[in-house]
């Protein structure tokens, strides 16, 4: 699924990868590609990460990975670089889920009582890119839907979602709700509509296999 | 790699200028004015246009030449003691000119650039500055309600920049320009030195690539830019 | 001459740290984080502070060391996912946590460091972080009041520093430093090198000088600024 | 009167000067003292003036003089330049005037149909630097008193004038009222007291002659 959320980035574009699953797009990327990765922590033009031994202690990512620049690259503080986020400049973000609604609603960020990280910078990335992805596992660790018919859990932004990618599918969040575009070799859209809790929409025109 | 060239002839970026579009201009006096844009625009001549700067430069340059050449409706400006042609419009009521504390002003500008929609002050609240403006409390504080001030375009003034549109102001040509360059639609920058994209140290740059969409080479600068002699 | 030295010892530099007072301390995860004057300020154990940061670094380091020192009575900040110790004190309630979303809290700062006292967005308004919010309406459209955010000290990292208080950052290290060394009524940086006056050139500066109060030299970086293993 | 204002100048301060008869204080400031001059066109620690020759054309103060740097200057834009004045880092402004009034108001920017130059940094640095001086001529050029009771024209700010510099005296503004500290050589106090518009409080422990 990683792979496949790769095409989501097209030259030209300015992409935020999430923490966690999001920021393994990297891996599966086109190194020529000419796009831009911005980090919330103060960074257009992610370069590839490095290990340990390679890293510089002053150079990470919002996820604290250990990055280089490229040609190109620049720094900025955070009130900069959350300004490239509000004002729109953001082609693309990739986030991760708790549960995402057939509205689009996104929740991420808190799960009251049990785990409670903060929002960091999901409530401006959600709210403000072009273009909102996400991508996560179809169910949590105890076998539940996070694609929902609405969440449960404190929001991180309304109807912001405009497509999810997860082990089982690829969902477009639209108007009429969510519509079941492609789904994992090997599964029916039976056993995906099944693992679901929001209703899908499936089109006549058929389901892709990816 | 890490994105677009966009470097553009000055005549391709200039005529995306339409008529009555907000356009807002970097400099503070000469340094930092972006006099080869303007220019431009003043040959394509397109009009009613609003202009957000910090002044109107003096007399036959800059934002003057503008003005002059009537395609100013609306002035948004800090100052225009240095320009009796403006004074003189003002009162004669052929040019809208609206005022705002300088620090307004680049507030104002950055507001936009950061995406949020006003911000609150007790600048000018005793001032006629404040009649028109809404007022909220904080805390009990009376203050005044700024409102973002976003523009179709910026037209910025860069030392040096890439083609990616990292930009890289001196001396005191800074001033607006970076505030400007985040908060318009479209942001166009001319640069008196253009490098190869991975020239400029990350540290160094003032303005990020992503802000910039447009990048216009000057293999020569006019006399506009030279010291000013009064 | 261009003004006071304002190099210090740092046992005097945090010892104007008062018990109850609220502290901003610069750095997102390791990157800026100015671990030696946390250290120093664990070590003289002023109590009952408010702490604004980013994030509560990881176990063991940072603004963890303050907190498992019992010190800090309330933490605003973004995000404290990597800090268990931070989550369980704030489940145990022996810690009051408020939230921000990463850019209104760089944002709330920078206002401060504005000398404004708040601005407008609709960042967050359909979340729980709206509820306590009083909201206002520009052109018809809800938006959050949100306050500027300062405090009695900022505790900052440089890489580079002049003894006039002139500050570089490097790479990530930058990030919320520069907004709090603006924010708080005293300034407080720690620097890996410093230079003499006249060393750094005035466009490459991220911090001017009248920002800041105290200038610590860093004469050795202890292993909290090392690479992170895990 | 220049030469008097200087010793409002003291080491380790920041200090703005308007445009015009202020920035002539640099002229008689000892080019020793450790004083950082602010300019809100983005510098911070403003150099000796230049003339047109050594001039470089990016480096203007406020008022349009071409300046230097120094050991230690900095250049930023023009929110971080507001920045420090709002966020009270200002330790001292000298600005001109058109009228101060006796409750330390002051006007300086607009002149209803006739001059309107625009509030430039005034208002800010008015309102904001920790203690304002105004310097200016006593008289406008029609003989009219600039220190009234009231002012007539458009405000910059109210109640902010500290203290004022003029060619015939040296005036404390207080809640009381307005205090003549000192006159120019040559004069009584009787003819700076018929000079002013405003009502002036004499001290029983007399008037200093500068």
């Amino acid at each position: 699924m990683i792979k496949r959320a790769t095409d989501e980035i097209r030259p030209g574009m300015i992409v935020n990868l999430g923490i966690g699953l999001p920021t393994r797009v990297l891996d599966h990327l086109d190194a020529n590609l000419a796009v831009c990765l911005h980090s919330e922590n103060g960074i257009a033009g992610v370069g590839p990460s490095l290990s340990n031994n390679d890293a510089d202690r002053n150079l990470i990512d919002a996820g604290g990975t250990y990055v280089s620049t490229l040609p190109g690259t620049s720094f900025f503080d955070s009130a900069v670089s959350f300004s490239l986020v509000r004002r729109g400049r953001l082609d693309l973000t990739v986030l991760g889920a708790f549960q995402v609604a057939a509205n689009g609603d996104l929740a991420n960020w808190k799960i009251p009582e049990l785990f409670t990280p903060g929002p960091g910078g999901a409530i401006e990335l959600a709210q403000k890119a072009r273009r909102v992805v996400v991508l996560t596992t179809h169910q949590d660790k105890r076998g539940r839907s996070k694609i929902v018919k609405e969440c449960s859990l404190p929001l991180t932004a309304a109807g912001c979602v405009d497509r999810i990618y997860t082990d089982m599918a690829v969902l477009d969040v639209t108007k009429k709700g969510i519509v079941l575009r492609e789904i994992a070799e090997g599964l029916s859209v039976d056993e995906v509509v099944a693992a679901t809790d929001a209703t899908l929409i499936v089109p006549d025109t058929g389901v892709v296999t990816f | 790699m890490i994105g677009a060239d966009k470097t553009t002839s000055i005549e391709a970026a200039v005529s995306q200028i339409k008529d009555g579009n907000t356009v807002m201009i970097g400099g503070f006096g000469v340094p930092g004015t972006p006099f080869t844009l303007i220019e431009e625009l003043v040959r394509q001549g397109q009009s009613g246009l609003t202009v957000i700067k910090n002044d109107s430069n003096m007399p036959g340059m800059g934002v003057d030449r503008l003005l002059e050449n009537g395609q100013v409706a609306k002035l948004i400006v800090s100052h225009i003691g240095l320009n009796p042609n403006a004074v003189r419009m003002m009162n004669e009521k052929v040019l809208e000119v609206e005022f705002c504390a300088q620090g307004i002003l680049a507030e104002r500008i950055r507001c936009a650039g950061a995406g949020l929609h006003g911000f609150l002050t007790d600048i000018g609240i005793d001032t006629d500055l404040a009649n028109d403006k809404t007022t909220t409390e904080i805390d009990g504080k009376t203050l005044l309600v700024e409102k973002a001030l976003s523009a179709d375009f910026a037209l910025i003034h860069a030392d040096r920049a890439d083609p990616f549109g990292n930009l890289i102001y001196v001396g005191t040509a800074r001033n607006f320009n970076p505030l400007m360059a985040m908060a318009a639609d479209h942001t166009l920058a001319e640069t008196e030195t253009l490098v190869a994209v991975g020239d400029l140290r990350p540290e160094e740059t003032h303005t990020p690539g992503p802000f910039v969409d447009g990048v216009v080479f000057l293999p020569k600068l006019s006399e506009y830019y030279g010291v000013v002699e009064r």
